[in-house]
């Protein structure tokens, strides 16, 4: 028996073709979901006429709303990288108990629906909380007041925020660090010289996308504060109380801000393996 | 100086145990042990990066045990250089100078010479991305150096690049280690390179250095069957060794081991069970016996022939396999090939117990 | 000179006592975040009285609610996992003109505001529109109705799924895939028996995980459909019109959901790097 | 037997381009080059995981430039083993047997017959993330000649092993090249290597076949400075050649190298520049000059000497950096140390030009 010869050694065009199909079929499903995704981004878009953008870019509601997002999400952004970046290189590079179950944590909020992320702030943040009451004591007030949009937003982001840092950090090898430690440098000189310049990039991407989020979040806000509103609530007002046609020049306006930033951190994120 | 007093360090779910020695002021020291053994962990615990579970470390005559790796005067090369990808090649020589009070000529006059010195002048502008494994490696062998360590640490330097670029390196690193005037650490896996470099060697094996010396001596002497199978000294065969006369003289005395069919004279310390290591340039070859009834002989078949340019190494089998070299003149000469019939002699003296 | 005699030689213990206080900060910072996270969950729980939970669990109205959105959820999650898994495996290992295009598209949803979301798939599956046109001939209607929610479900949990099965199949070394081929498999035979497997945890954890987001999501759901509602939904609705402590039970069992179904994916995913 | 037919084959950002040669079956044939000349890509090309621009591949007589992988009948084991990390040893080694129509007795027989021939009985239940390198190795071995495949491609199989690992692994890869009867083509940037395992070398460079031929014969007689070089053959010398005698005869001619400070005795077959590649081993050490006027004499002096086991290379200072192989006893005889002076002779036909 010579084994070589059983080999099956059948006519390659045939498998050729064969693999060809089945790389169109999968391509198939896979333009129909990227379909899924573009068709209504585009559909909207389209509805952008220099009237509808006039009127947009004339009504002051809208853009009084515009200002407050956009202030909201830069502070809730802020106060994450603080609370959120040392947290970030901490879980990258110590390890301490329970360090699993606190990376678990910092993910949580991803799968809290809105709706129940605002009701538990509320408790949380309310005049009649321990916590609330101790803020009302300062003057600083959430519920129905912009600290209560923060919180919101600051709620949503977190996952974005430190998930993104750590792993910005987790891709600049210690080894790095150790090698600026021999060559001098103290722990805080070697982080500041080596670290930060390799991770700042990712650590910003990570920032902008979970601006963006606070940018997007409607349910928790809708809740904690209706008023003073918010883009994404303002647009949710005038949809059910004036209709469509009311909402879409907000919804433009909005879309565009969401598309701006998301090319941002495109160009910010590392180029990707090939 | 380097002197390690008894160092116990947790490498990953095991502990390398009870490392002692001691490397002289301007020495070259070499650190050998299969992979995984905890060399580069034991490496890191001499820079101060990981904390000892228990002894002590001694830097140019100072306890450095609970001392930062920045106050501890050492240079450090990894196995994959870790060059700072967002410096040039000459803003990673100069790293380590600018954090002290030299002033920027003398900064720049440390940096062009570390280059002159490694050949790599013409790259100080280029990105780090774009060099060769050689050429990372001369990188990070000056910003080691530049602010002038007097300990340097090399984590198997030369693993990563082509044999020839190796052979220049090895070359580079000696010239080096002489103009500096450092004292080196290097870790490998591979005994050439310690009878290449080394003044000093210690063999790592099974979280314990196995044995320590000058390689030379290791070489010749290895004090168990690890580390003669390790360092490809040669055969190791185990066998039993008896006294050839019943008298209870003191030790060295004359005996016999046997070990299968092979029966050998050898000069022993002690009777029971034992490993003898032969190695290869000490068993002669003939074709036919050789006069003088004092020796070891014994007949052997050729199972092959393995020419490395200008010396063969010959494999037997003898009942065991063994292995012998002859320069490949002498291999000629004999006309070996595989199924040839030899006589292997050797003297009772050339049969390293251990 | 020498050198070595002018390396500063501080005492160490000064050092590391500089260095705790430096970690002792972070740390501190982290761990007003992670409280962030966990003091509004906790305080809701704090709410699972023995009478609230019965009182949520004989709400007839609640439990068709809930079992409306998990049904949903599963639908979008089934539909998401056809559709986006040989995207995913494209993605991750052909290379082709566009394919940073699309994993950009892909990942587009998560800055998209909700009701913005809302509103551009209502535009794009609407009666008027040319394919909601289409859906509603063979009798499949979005708005105000069940396909609708599945709609906005699939539309926000396209990213987590897309780019987690991504990540996936990347982690499986092609060159087992290229192993089995020298073995004998063809492509197919090669992908079921070597690929599959490896990835097939990675991919259950981000379908788990994309199930969990649709569960959560409101803002683009209320706008489509606010009518049956989804649990999300019921509770905003019952916030608004009855007040916080009418929307509290269902807040409960909802939370108590999305912090089971995070275990699990917590369960499934890889084992984290040191 | 494997047949390359003028193969074009992209490699990342560059080309391989006019790869031919030819193993013939049975044989074992070794690809050597630096690292990143392309030389696994080459491999995936012959097993078909690469499409080639040009070119054809023959394997077994056959033409399957366009054939699918699974349809070549190669077995393939890659550097880093790429084990099925969910199956367990014998599941790895059975990966291949499933698909085909052998009975389970025949299939499990085969499985048993490649562990015992590699020495892994005992893991064949074990997890393949719990294995040393070089079980990993033996694994990947057996799982690709599971299938009896006629081709068997090797990448770099022991660039992650130990040295004495590397030893035992050589040994049994060559003993299963004739108990599987399979014809090998190796990938490797070790000459050693070639000079221990194969019957054909090809030396990659730029892209292409720098040299091919059996491997003692690229190492006597490398055709480029690249190729000298690159296989450590020895000492390179750039010169220009220059008759002796006025006469047009035919060549091969006598004639003068000069190079710097040294002027050789030569035989040569065109005049100008040259490379000359001196081999250690045919470089004879002395400490007076020896008689007879015809050889080529100069003097020099010891820069360092390089033990290593039965051999000491010893570098040499003679106006232009020379090494010479001497055995460690005549190195001890002669008591050459840093700074001694000898007298270097070799014959003329010793000097191999390129």
């Amino acid at each position: 028996m010579t084994p070589k010869d059983s080999l099956p050694h059948g006519a390659p065009s045939s498998s050729a073709a064969r693999l060809s199909w089945a790389r169109v079929a999968l391509a198939a499903l896979g333009a129909l979901l990227v379909l899924f995704i573009v068709g209504p981004l585009l559909r909207l878009l389209m509805l952008a006429t220099p009237g509808s953008l006039g009127e947009a870019l004339h009504d002051q509601e809208l853009l009084a709303s515009i200002a407050l997002t956009l202030g909201t999400a830069t502070a809730a952004t802020l106060i994450g990288v603080l609370l959120g970046v040392p947290l970030a290189y901490l879980l990258a590079r110590r390890s301490f108990r329970g360090r699993r179950f606190i990376d678990a944590l910092v993910e949580l909020p991803v799968v809290i629906p809105h709706p129940v992320a605002g009701i538990a702030l509320l408790l949380f943040l309310g005049r009649h909380s321990a916590i609330g009451g101790a803020f009302a004591k300062i003057g600083v007030e959430f519920v129905s007041h912009i600290p209560g949009i923060v919180a919101g937003m600051l709620f949503v982001s977190v996952p974005i925020l430190v998930s993104g840092a750590r792993e910005a950090f987790r891709s600049v090898d210690p080894r790095l660090e150790r090698v600026a430690r021999t060559l001098g440098d103290g722990p805080g000189v070697a982080f500041r010289r080596v670290t930060l310049p390799l991770a700042g990039r990712g650590i910003l991407a990570a920032a902008v996308l979970a601006w963006a989020r606070s940018v997007s979040e409607f349910g928790a806000i809708v809740i904690l504060t209706y008023n003073p509103q918010v883009a994404s609530v303002l647009i949710y007002d005038r949809f059910t109380t004036l209709g469509l046609p009311a909402a879409v020049p907000a919804a433009l306006l909005l879309l565009a801000v969401a598309l701006g930033v998301f090319a941002l951190v495109r160009i910010l994120q590392p180029a990707e393996r090939r | 100086m380097i002197r390690l007093e008894q160092l116990t360090v947790r490498v990953g779910d095991f502990v390398l145990r009870d490392i002692s020695f001691e490397i002289p002021a301007g020495g070259y020291g070499l650190l050998i042990g299969p992979s995984g053994s905890g060399k580069t962990t034991l490496l890191e615990t001499v820079a101060g990066h990981v904390t000892p579970l228990g002894g002590r470390v001694h830097l140019h005559g100072e306890d450095v045990t609970g001392l930062a790796p920045e106050r501890r005067g050492v240079g450090f090369v990894y196995q994959n250089y870790h060059l700072f990808p967002h410096l040039d090649v000459g803003g990673n020589i100069r790293y380590g100078l600018t954090g002290g009070t030299l002033p920027a000529e003398a900064r720049e006059a440390r940096v062009r010479e570390l280059a002159g010195l490694l050949g790599i002048e013409p790259l100080l502008g280029r990105s780090v991305r774009d060099l060769s494994g050689g050429e990372m490696q001369r990188v990070a062998l000056a910003r080691a150096l530049a602010p002038r360590p007097s300990i340097l640490l090399l984590d198997e330097p030369f693993a990563a690049v082509d044999p020839a670029t190796r052979h220049m390196l090895r070359r580079e690193l000696r010239e080096i280690h002489t103009h500096e005037q450092v004292t080196v650490l290097q870790v490998t896996h591979d005994f050439d390179e310690a009878l290449r470099l080394g003044d000093v060697v210690a063999v790592l094996a099974e979280g314990r250095i196995a044995q320590l010396g000058r390689p030379e001596e290791v070489f010749r002497f290895p004090n168990s069957a690890f580390v003669a199978r390790f360092i490809g000294t040669g055969t190791v065969l185990r066998g039993e060794v008896t006294r050839q006369d019943a008298t209870g003289t003191d030790s060295p005395f004359a005996a016999w081991l046997e070990s299968g069919p092979l029966r050998f004279e050898v000069v022993a310390e002690r009777e029971g069970t034992a490993h003898a290591v032969l190695r290869p340039e000490d068993l002669l070859l003939s074709r036919s016996p050789m006069p003088g009834s004092a020796r070891n002989q014994f007949p052997a078949v050729v199972s092959r022939v393995e020419r490395l340019g200008p010396i063969s190494y010959v494999h037997l089998d003898a009942g065991r396999p063994i292995t012998a070299a002859v320069t490949t003149a002498s291999a000629e000469e004999l006309g070996l090939k595989p199924g040839t019939e030899v006589v292997v002699t050797f003297k009772a003296t050339a049969i390293h117990l251990v």
